[in-house]
């Protein structure tokens, strides 16, 4: 092809190209030009966030490994480290939503194995249009079905997520995967090659035309009309191929057989061989003749970039070479060596023994040239306000049903039940029975536990770039706090719109500083995570979505409160600092409004209250705690009574008081970060610093004093029958 | 008291399955290819997705060497437990009469449910009592239980039906309710419920577990008469 | 040689993939169409067509609860 | 009428039950088999055959990864 006319169609501006030239000292060919196209891409360069990336904390006493390895990894006591990372799978799934949220699952478990965890953990974070469109039932439904294809068939329990429905969402979803694994700290390896003569060999899947300019295609450019014409690189995931290719890599590392590991994701050999290279500041000599291929007839450029799924790439000493032939031979995973480590510094690319391609390496991982971000506030509000979905004059209980009704609150049961929670025997406490998902570190519990929870809330980032996205931060934390867990490190993902949009780039911005901060407050390092840009569909730029996804850890899971209320008569209080306000909640949605700013949030408070809320709950006094997000806290206390079983009779008296003003529907559904509702025997509850009573548990109905009285079998039936009945 | 535990290339509740067994007696891992059961007293083929269950759940496991091994040593007697996928292994294989198709939903389900022990007179409930209930887990995408009429009417009758959903708890669309049956010998049984996953209250339940002290019981009543 | 085998479930076994379908097609504008079976098609390249039934009974179909149909034909077609 | 519709995953998209299928036969002693593709059989009676292949594009096939082939036959046929 003529590489002049090329750059531009993979994406390239005519000046990335003139630094291609000039690192090479001459045109690129075909297969160098698709190289750098991909290398450069934002997708595997992150040109354009990058810069504000280095401001977040990734310090800790924990870090074992940090941003800048497949995936993060924080010391968990014993000898264990816990390896996480979250990613993205946005427009894959938008565009074949089973095979698009399969594979994103299958690709962030080969980014945890490839540090040599074995992952025990999956969740995902999911946001669609709104319900009564068909095309977001579509993608919902099936982006779940793959989740749970994938994680089912290869045996890893998918313990938490969550799911949003937003307008925004329509033409563009989200779907980012999270996994979390466990690794002895002796047993972690690194992706750095080395060792000049070293062979170099690929694992796994037959190599075919999966996902050709997948990565550049499919994630570095807006979804416009032409979705069709992509779909020919839709891949397929195959989860008893991954299967037996992590129970062979964590074989061979028990076995301390290889010198690095690195799985094959976007832009497949040619991302893989160049980072692994330029890790270790060695060469690599790949000959594509010896790649097996499933269809025989493809060219050496389709070869270095194909994103064929099930892949790993690793690096052994030659006298290992048969062990690790033999190991692999027993799991029956393929094995081939494909090349060679070299002092050459760099990527040559061979064909038997033509040579197809030779490029620096440090000009392929190092050199592609990172943009400052123009940021401006937009003038006015760019989001429209969503449809509006309730009666102006609603009382307190219809306001209350309607809530529970909306899907973003709804019961995600739908979801979670075609999820295995439990393989593993790990899962002390399952989706929606606590805050955050539990896993015990050894089989009799005695070791501890982690705890990790994944959350984001775009809306409210969309009101306010900055504080929304600290509350997710918040959020997280004061989930693992309800479960008596202190965070050690967190994952995030930057699922964004157009950077080159100024606006964009403001809320980009303002959403990292949110993160660093409420980082830096909470003593949290970013270990690692993942950047989705460029997601705008016809209808505009998503909502800025930040995802986090924490884990911690705590000693005792016998003592792990539930989310629901257990027994009549346990006194049920508030505490934290909660000041709940409509801007940016659930019911201002369904009035149709979309706020402009969310009340202003003192972090040191927060961090002080978490840490209050996280000893009381070691204690294993506490028998409930449930955090207040979505809903405020009237749908806090009814999902306690709905999970429970149980109903409740309390007083928002106390808590108008405390706050200093009188309006019931702000108590009731406002939102804001930082409160949770408890539960116990009174004496242990009302010994809670700062805890504001509300009343007790008990009889068949929740009561709010002054505003509504509503059957909890009622209740249940909204929270639990809104999901099913938009599919029915 | 030895159990085997089957390992397939796909196996995920595997591990699982060892280490309720393990509570109970030793355990041992068996490897697919291997063509000698090392001489355990009972056998327990887990689930998961033996060879990814393509074409159908348990069609390909079945010809294992290691399941020819498991065939004859339930011919000749010895107890074999199939849970799940191992369930869908022992029927396509013949072990076990039906087949199992996928759920009513054509959903994976992933709940906890109660069984009832329809006959607690076998080596895998001597230690329940008839019409106890368990709570034990469900997680499966293929496990509606579907038998000819005239093979259902024999089950009933020679009391080879071992448990059924309690009412109203039936998750996939198995006929009459069955969630676990036995051949006529009663030495081989298959349950779509993870009783591996109801061993511990702190992960949701003990209730499984019953099923493992049955087969020690049954084992060590052997030894002992031997 | 090309074979192909068609695989359906039983007469008389449920097929809720089948009611799946049956029940989707009226909600996009297709009205009259009934008795739905939702199987597995099986394309194989064979030296020998005259063992396909043996692999059908064996591995392919589960004979309990699927009838299965062989269609031999000279060379492979594989376009839409 | 009745129409036979024959799914199958597009020439060069990775197709796992096929592969299995694939290494499982000659161990059950059937040498000489290749390209084994698994794909999915519809069969449904309807008044107007000429609107299947609509079906097919908007419900039964998902043509971003599969191939079909319309097959119209007077009447059911349902034995082995
Ligand atoms: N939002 C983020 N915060 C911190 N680290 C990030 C973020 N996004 C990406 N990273 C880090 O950049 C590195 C490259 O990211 P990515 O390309 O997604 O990894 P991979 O190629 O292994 O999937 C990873 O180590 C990842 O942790
Ligand atoms: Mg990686």
């Amino acid at each position: 092809m003529s590489t002049l006319a090329a750059h531009r169609e993979l994406g390239l501006t005519d000046a990335e190209y003139e630094g291609i030239v000039d690192r090479l000292g001459r045109e690129p060919n075909g297969l160098e030009l698709a190289v750098f196209s991909l290398m450069w891409s934002e997708h595997c360069a992150y040109k354009h966030s990058k810069k504000l990336l280095r401001r977040l904390p990734t310090e800790g006493p924990h870090v074992v490994m940090g941003p800048g390895e497949n995936a993060g990894a924080v010391d968990v006591g014993d000898g264990l480290v816990a390896a996480f990372k979250v990613e993205s799978h946005n427009h894959p799934s938008a565009v074949e939503p089973f095979q698009g949220a399969a594979t994103g699952v299958g690709g962030i478990l080969r980014d945890v194995f490839a540090i040599g965890a074995r992952p025990i953990a999956i969740l995902d974070s999911l946001r669609f249009g709104e319900l009564d469109s068909p095309r977001s039932r579509y993608l919902f439904d099936w982006s779940v079905q793959g989740i749970g294809h994938y994680g089912n068939s290869i045996g890893v329990a998918t313990v938490g997520g969550e799911v949003a429905f937003e307008p925004s969402y329509e033409q563009n979803c989200l779907v980012n995967a999270m996994c979390v694994g466990l690794a002895r700290r002796d047993r972690l390896i690194r992706s750095a090659a080395s060792g000049p003569g070293n062979p170099l060999v690929l694992m796994g899947a037959r190599t075919g035309r999966d996902g050709i300019g997948g990565a550049s295609v499919l994630a570095s450019a807006e979804l416009g009309e032409e979705d069709a014409s992509k779909r020919p690189t839709v891949q397929i995931g195959d989860p008893f191929e991954e299967k037996r290719l992590l129970e062979c890599c964590l074989e061979l590392l028990d076995r301390d057989s290889l010198v690095a590991l690195q799985d094959l994701g976007a832009a497949g050999l040619s991302s893989s061989a160049s980072e692994m290279a330029s890790k270790g500041e060695v060469g690599l000599d790949i000959d594509v003749s010896t790649v097996p291929l499933r269809e025989d007839d493809m060219e050496p450029f389709e070869i270095m970039i194909s994103e064929s799924q099930e892949r790993m790439l690793c690096v052994v000493e030659p006298e290992r070479l048969q062990e690790l032939l033999e190991v692999c031979e027993r799991w029956e995973v393929r094995a081939t060596q494909i090349g060679e480590v070299t002092d050459s510094g760099r990527l040559r690319i061979l064909d038997g023994d033509e040579s197809v391609g030779d490029m620096p390496v440090t000009a392929l991982v190092d050199d592609c040239p990172l943009y400052d971000l123009e940021p401006e506030e937009p003038a006015q509000p760019i989001y429209p306000d969503p449809p509006v979905r309730i009666a102006a004059d609603a009382d307190a209980a219809e306001t209350l049903m309607a809530v529970l009704g909306a899907p973003t609150v709804a019961s995600k049961r739908f979801v979670f039940e075609q999820y295995d929670s439990m393989v593993g025997s790990r899962t002390v406490r399952r989706p929606q029975s606590a805050d955050a998902a539990v896993l015990q570190l050894a089989p009799d519990g005695g070791h501890g536990a982690l705890a990790v929870s994944i959350d984001g809330n775009g809306r409210r980032v969309a009101c306010d770039p900055y504080t929304g996205a600290v509350e997710a931060v918040l959020e997280c934390a004061l989930n693992l706090a309800c479960v008596g867990a202190e965070p050690l490190g967190l994952t995030n993902c930057l699922n964004f719109g157009n950077p080159e949009k100024p606006h964009i780039a403001w809320q980009l911005t303002r959403a990292v500083e949110g993160l660093r901060d409420a980082c830096l407050a909470l003593g949290v390092p970013v270990v690692g995570g993942n950047v989705s840009l460029y997601n705008e569909g016809g209808g505009g730029p998503i909502y800025p979505t930040p995802i986090v996804g924490m884990v911690g850890r705590l000693p005792d899971p016998e003592r792990v409160p539930v989310s629901g209320f257990t027994q009549e008569g346990h006194a049920i209080a508030l505490v934290g600092p909660f000041a709940p306000s409509l801007a940016g909640s659930e019911l201002d949605k369904l009035r149709g409004h979309m706020s402009d700013g969310l009340p202003e949030v003192t972090l040191e408070r927060h961090a002080e209250a978490l840490g209050a809320l996280r000893a009381a709950v070691r204690t294993g006094e506490l028998v409930t705690a449930h955090d207040v997000s979505e809903g405020g806290l009237a749908t806090a206390l009814a999902e306690s009574c709905i999970e429970g079983g149980l109903g409740a009779r309390v007083d928002l008296a106390p808590l108008r008081e405390t706050l200093g003003h009188s309006d019931r529907l702000t108590a009731l559904f406002g939102e804001g970060p930082g409160g949770a509702v408890v539960a116990g025997p009174r004496e242990v509850v009302s010994a809670l610093p700062g805890a504001i009573l509300m009343g007790e548990v008990g009889g068949t109905s929740l009561l709010i004093e002054g505003d509504l009285e509503l059957e909890v079998a009622a209740l249940d039936e909204r929270f639990e029958g809104a999901i099913p009945a938009a599919f029915a | 008291m030895r159990f085997g535990v089957l390992r397939f290339p796909g196996s995920c509740d595997e591990v699982d399955a060892l280490g309720a067994c393990r509570r109970y007696a030793d355990a041992e891992l068996i490897w697919h290819g291997d063509l000698d059961l090392g001489g355990v007293d009972a056998v327990v083929v887990p689930g998961g997705f033996s060879y990814g269950d393509y074409l159908r759940a348990g069609a390909i496991a079945r010809f294992s060497p290691a399941m020819e091994a498991v065939a004859d040593f339930a011919v000749s007697g010895g107890p074999v437990l199939g849970i799940c996928n191992g369930f869908q292994v022992l029927c396509e294989a013949g072990l076990l009469p039906g087949a199992l198709l996928p759920n009513t939903s054509l959903r994976f389900v992933c709940r906890q449910v109660d069984v009832e022990v329809v006959n607690a007179d076998t080596p895998f409930t001597r230690a329940c009592t008839e019409g106890q209930a368990l709570s034990i887990p469900v997680k499966h995408t293929t496990g509606r239980y579907w038998a000819p009429p005239e093979t259902l009417e024999e089950l009933e009758a020679g009391g080879q039906v071992i448990l059924r959903y309690a009412p109203g708890q039936n998750p996939n669309g198995s006929v009459r309710d069955i969630a676990g049956v036995a051949n006529a010998q009663k030495n081989v049984m298959g349950l779509m419920p993870h009783p591996e996953h109801a061993v511990d209250p702190l992960t949701g339940s003990a209730d499984g577990g019953t099923l493992f002290a049955s087969l020690v019981a049954h084992v060590d009543e052997l030894v002992a008469t031997a | 040689m090309t074979a192909r085998v068609l695989i359906r479930p039983k007469q008389g076994i449920l097929d809720p993939q089948g009611q799946a379908v049956e029940r989707a097609l009226p909600a996009l504008g297709f009205e009259g169409v009934t008795n739905v079976r939702v199987g597995r098609l099986i394309e194989l390249e064979v030296d020998d067509p005259a063992r396909v039934p043996e692999m059908c009974e064996r591995l392919l179909a589960n004979p309990l609860v699927e009838d299965y149909e062989v269609l031999i034909t000279e060379t492979a077609d594989s376009s839409t």
